[in-house]
């Protein structure tokens, strides 16, 4: 029997018990699930790819899908992503996240209701704004906790448009552990063309690092 | 260009499209289907949509062509052609298949599947600039059917769904201009041609397939089933249609336009209209109608070509 | 070396396709099939597949398209979605009758009216008896892998029928997950080339698409009908050749904790993905259920089908279509089928469930399971066909 | 009475691998009246030949015609098409 066939044996035995890569130990059931709000055109179904391609890059099964209507640029939409130390069969929606993202502060005003939606009590929110966290969590009367950044300015100074998916990706970096920041920086390079993942990369590093976490 | 047909002596002996097919006597369509085989060699491929043609040569268990000939549906010859000229260029590239051969995709459709139901297929694969030949057979109506109105058929001759009645009088409205259609696409060589002008005819299918890109050559087919005319009359009928200015024969190549048949003296429409059943209920009247109609097309033509390629109407 | 990407199914296709070095594609975009063939665009543009695209004016032009290369030994691949696909409807029916080897990979989408360009299976449903194989799939991987088996499956001499990879619309088209990306060389190392009979050839000028009157018609349709027969083991056969090149197989079927189930949730594509969870929290609370996903759904294997699913007492079908004035949905009606002339079989019940893109949640899943439990417990069914989660619709 | 072929013995997927097979049907029976050519008048101009429909006109080496009429269907195109008129339709 030729190696590659050796090496494929291999690894269906890692697929049949759901695991992605050699060595990795299984953890409990850790599950994390993400939504995204957002407006047609900011990148939030880019955003929750690239997250879920880093989480896969650390031998996580990965789920990233949009949740499309027949919406157009600037209307609101929501995307997923999830991340999971077993093979994801899920395919149905997210209901109850554990980090709920908000690319538009605005989405907070219009769409209040939808953008906190079944966050667990114990989730994480995170909002691209340029208020503090604790104001934020006042505001939305919620408990966990707030990470805050102002994403659109980040991207018009670094990228010269308002497209916040990599800078608020920063942020999401900060409050999150799977997957890590390496991680991510390692998929949006190979994701995007050299000169435009320079400046992306620069976008999420700044929005990383003026990233503020706070609660109520 | 050098290659063309001096004499029809040229035209090369072999059939490719065989006798012993089911098609009416006296049909156009296996002149056509003869002259353009001849014209293109055994290198070619024909695709032919749904239709007289179709249905008159390949009945199982017998078939009248000699080179592969393909038969999808009604709508869609040119996709076919298409798909087959991708497909040849595909294997050659990849020297799976047709390596140094220069093949010839041709379809052969009748007006129905051309004007009407396949517009938007020929329409796609002209834009598209697929290297093929499409030659509509214009027999004016849906004949494999049994004679009815298409977008092809002319200003106020019957069919079965053009009855002449009270209130109808044949046709309401009339042709559509199918090779302008095509020309509109910038394709790269159109024509109209009549059976009654072999010569012209073959030699217009051979330039068709020494462009580059698409060509269109639509050719007249006089039904005499449907057009109500004697079987022997074929070729005369479409001789008519060229000699009243009814059926004018033309090229565009590279979008320029040259008539391609002068005819320095006309006859009279009605010598056209009354050899065919179709047209019988015809008052003088309505004669006159189309003569004048004939009239303003032959005028646009002569500005086109810039003097009078088409003369005046002789008695 | 092959290299693992987080894709969406779509593109997962896409990969599958251009490993196998297809020579034509001929495409419409059509939500929610187009990326994959924007995808295929770019390998072309790119130089990455060496391929003629065809980006054509309507659906019916591309299969016309595929079938014209097709016809003249080409390898070739189109996609599709909803009204896409019916408006290539009277070429399906061709292209198989013909012998053709297409493959064509579906998106499913509902059907007009209401527009909605969500999932469900109502799209190839409509087309189920157009003679070609039909696969649906529950994964990007394994709509990558069978992309790769379908040409295999196709192009085998005792078989010459076209493939139909069918995957949920935005449930799995638009969802990215990690894929195993099999890389061109090991494909075309399962996938050879060799030369079919019966196409268009210079040398060999053979008549294609030829009419047959009553005296030779249903003998040429028969020829499909036997094909079709062989297909199961032929799938069988490619698939255990996959798993000796790839290490993975899926079988015409996949079966979850089925073996000792009373109540067997029977169901195709993404839902029966879900459907493993439901299974799961169900036999932690007691109750026998188990899972069974046709994946070759068209031919139906019927003895597979009837050796699967008669151990159970209860068969939970969930169709994600609905066949207007029937009595159940198109797989339901199918299973019903199976079992005709069977004194031996389960009752059964049909769950209409998912159309149009609405969400078929684990606690839904989990609650069509509790509702055949009742009836199984009745010992009689009452009502084959609920359409399950229709707004003002009394199910009890 | 001709017996027709199983399933299993026709040419896969609805073709037909013997080009020119339409040869076997003998469409003379088609025919009322009969193309007879007056060698004398014939000028070879071959124009019957062109334009039979049937290819029932076959052209000889030296440029004349044979009408086969095996295949011949009687439409009349060629007589009424001879410039010299060296085909008459018989009964």
């Amino acid at each position: 029997m030729t190696a590659h066939i050796e090496a494929r044996k291999k690894l269906k035995a890692y697929l049949s018990i759901g695991v992605l890569l050699k060595g990795l130990k299984i953890e409990g059931c850790m599950l994390i699930e993400v939504r995204w709000h957002g407006r047609g055109g900011q990148g939030a179904v880019t955003a929750a790819e690239i997250l879920a391609s880093a989480a896969a890059l650390e031998g996580k099964w990965v789920q990233a899908f949009p949740s499309f209507g027949a919406e157009r640029r600037g209307a609101p939409v929501q995307a997923y992503t999830r991340i999971s130390e077993k093979l994801i069969l899920d395919r149905s929606f997210i209901y109850e996240p554990d980090i709920v993202v908000v690319l538009d502060e605005s989405l907070l005003n219009a769409d209040r209701s939808n953008v906190l939606m079944g966050l667990k009590p114990n989730g994480k929110l995170v909002v691209n704004s340029s208020r503090e966290p604790h104001v934020l969590a006042n505001m939305l009367r919620f408990n966990g906790d707030v990470a805050a950044v102002d994403a659109t300015s980040i991207a018009i100074e670094v990228l010269g448009v308002p497209i916040v998916n990599t800078a608020i990706l920063g942020a999401v970096a900060r409050i999150i552990d799977t997957p890590r920041k390496e991680s991510i920086i390692e998929v949006m390079k190979k994701k995007f063309p050299p000169t435009v993942a320079e400046k992306n990369l620069k976008a999420f590093t700044i929005a990383y690092d003026r990233t503020i976490i706070g609660r109520l | 260009m050098s290659s063309m047909f001096k004499s029809l002596k040229d035209l090369p002996r072999v059939e490719y499209f065989s006798a012993g097919h089911r098609l009416c006597q006296g049909c156009p369509e296996g002149i056509i289907a003869r002259l353009v085989t001849k014209a293109l060699g055994p290198n070619v491929i024909v695709v032919t949509p749904t239709g007289c043609l179709e249905v008159s040569t390949s009945v199982y268990p017998e078939t009248a062509w000699k080179v592969p000939w393909i038969h999808v549906a009604f709508e869609n010859a040119a996709a076919v052609a298409s798909g087959v000229e991708a497909g040849i260029k595909a294997l050659k590239r990849k020297k799976l298949g047709f390596v140094d051969k220069k093949v010839h995709v041709v379809a052969l459709a009748g007006d129905g599947g051309t004007a009407d139901i396949g517009l938007q297929a020929l329409s796609g694969a002209l834009e598209r600039m697929h290297n093929f030949i499409y030659v509509c057979m214009d027999n004016e109506a849906y004949m494999n059917t049994g004679i009815q109105r298409s977008g092809t058929t002319p200003f106020k001759a019957w069919t079965t769904t053009t009855p002449i009645g009270a209130k109808w009088r044949g046709k309401l409205q009339p042709k559509k201009d199918m090779a302008s259609i095509a020309a509109a696409h910038r394709t790269p060589y159109v024509a109209v041609a009549s059976i009654s002008h072999p010569l012209d005819f073959v030699n217009k299918v051979k330039k068709a397939s020494e462009v580059e890109g698409p060509a269109y050559v639509h050719v007249q087919a006089p039904c005499p089933t449907g057009w109500r005319f004697d079987p022997s009359k074929t070729v005369e009928v479409a001789r008519l249609g060229v000699l009243t200015g009814m059926w004018i024969l033309y090229e565009v190549e590279m979008g320029k336009f040259r008539v391609t048949v002068p005819v320095p003296r006309r006859k009279p429409v009605r010598d056209y209209l009354m050899v065919q059943g179709r047209f019988r209920h015809l008052t003088e009247e309505e004669i006159a109608e189309i003569q004048k109609y004939v009239d303003a097309e032959v005028e646009r033509v002569n500005k086109l070509m810039g003097y009078e390629v088409i003369g005046p109407v002789v008695t | 070396m092959s290299h693992r990407l987080v894709l969406s199914t779509n593109h997962a296709v896409a990969y599958a396709v251009k490993s196998c070095d297809v020579d034509v594609i001929a495409a419409y975009p059509i939500t929610p099939q187009t990326t994959v063939v924007e995808k295929l665009s770019e390998f072309v543009a790119d130089g990455e597949l060496d391929a003629e695209y065809i980006a054509v004016e309507s659906e019916h032009t591309a299969l016309s398209v595929v079938i014209g290369a097709s016809a003249l030994g080409a390898r070739t691949f189109t996609a599709t979605s909803s009204q896409g696909l019916a408006l290539m409807h009277e070429l399906l029916f061709i292209a198989s009758t013909m012998r053709l080897p297409v493959v064509m990979s579906i998106a499913n989408r509902s059907l007009n009216m209401p527009l909605n360009i969500h999932c469900d299976y109502q799209d190839m449903m409509a087309s189920r008896d157009c003679g070609w194989v039909q696969i649906y799939v529950s994964s990007a991987q394994e709509a990558h892998d069978t992309i790769i088996q379908a040409y295999r499956l196709a192009e085998r001499s005792d078989i010459l029928v076209p493939v139909a990879v069918c995957y949920d619309g935005f449930v799995l088209s638009h969802t990215y997950e990690p894929v195993e990306i099999r890389e061109k060389e090991e494909v075309l190392r399962f996938l050879p080339r060799f030369k079919r009979p019966n196409v268009l050839d210079l040398e060999r000028p053979i008549t294609m698409g030829v009419m047959a009157l009553p005296d030779y018609a249903y003998e040429f349709k028969f020829q499909l009908i036997d094909a079709l027969t062989k297909v199961p083991r032929a799938l069988e056969e490619v698939d255990k050749n996959f798993e000796e090149e790839f290490g993975v197989s899926y079988g015409l079927y996949e079966e979850y904790k089925a073996q000792d189930a009373d109540i067997l949730l029977v169901t195709l594509g993404a839902i029966a993905s879900t459907a493993k969870i439901a299974v799961d929290k169900l036999r932690e609370e007691g109750v026998k259920v188990g899972l069974f996903r046709p994946r070759l759904y068209r031919p139906i294997p019927v003895d597979v089908w009837k050796e699967k699913l008669r151990s159970a007492k209860i068969l939970a079908v969930v169709d994600r279509a609905i066949s207007f004035g029937a009595i159940g949905g198109p797989l339901f009606t199918d299973i019903v089928s199976v079992f005709a002339n069977e004194s031996d079989r389960p009752l059964m019940m049909d769950f209409i469930a998912g159309i149009g893109g609405r969400d078929v949640t684990i606690k839904e899943l989990m609650d069509i399971v509790r509702m055949s439990g009742k009836v199984l417990q009745k010992g009689r069914v009452e009502k084959a066909c609920i359409y399950y989660g229709v707004r003002g619709v009394e199910y009890e | 009475m001709v017996e027709l072929k199983k399933w299993y013995e026709l040419p896969i997927g609805c073709t037909n691998i013997e080009p020119g097979s339409s040869l076997r049907n003998l469409t003379a029976s088609w025919r009322t009246f009969t193309p007879v050519v007056d060698k004398s008048k014939c000028t070879k101009c071959c124009l019957c030949w062109v334009f039979c429909p049937e290819g029932a006109i076959e052209l000889e080496e030296d440029g004349s015609i044979k009408i086969n009429y095996l295949y011949c269907k009687g439409c009349g195109i060629c007589a009424n098409e001879c410039p010299p008129r060296a085909i008459t339709m018989k009964r």
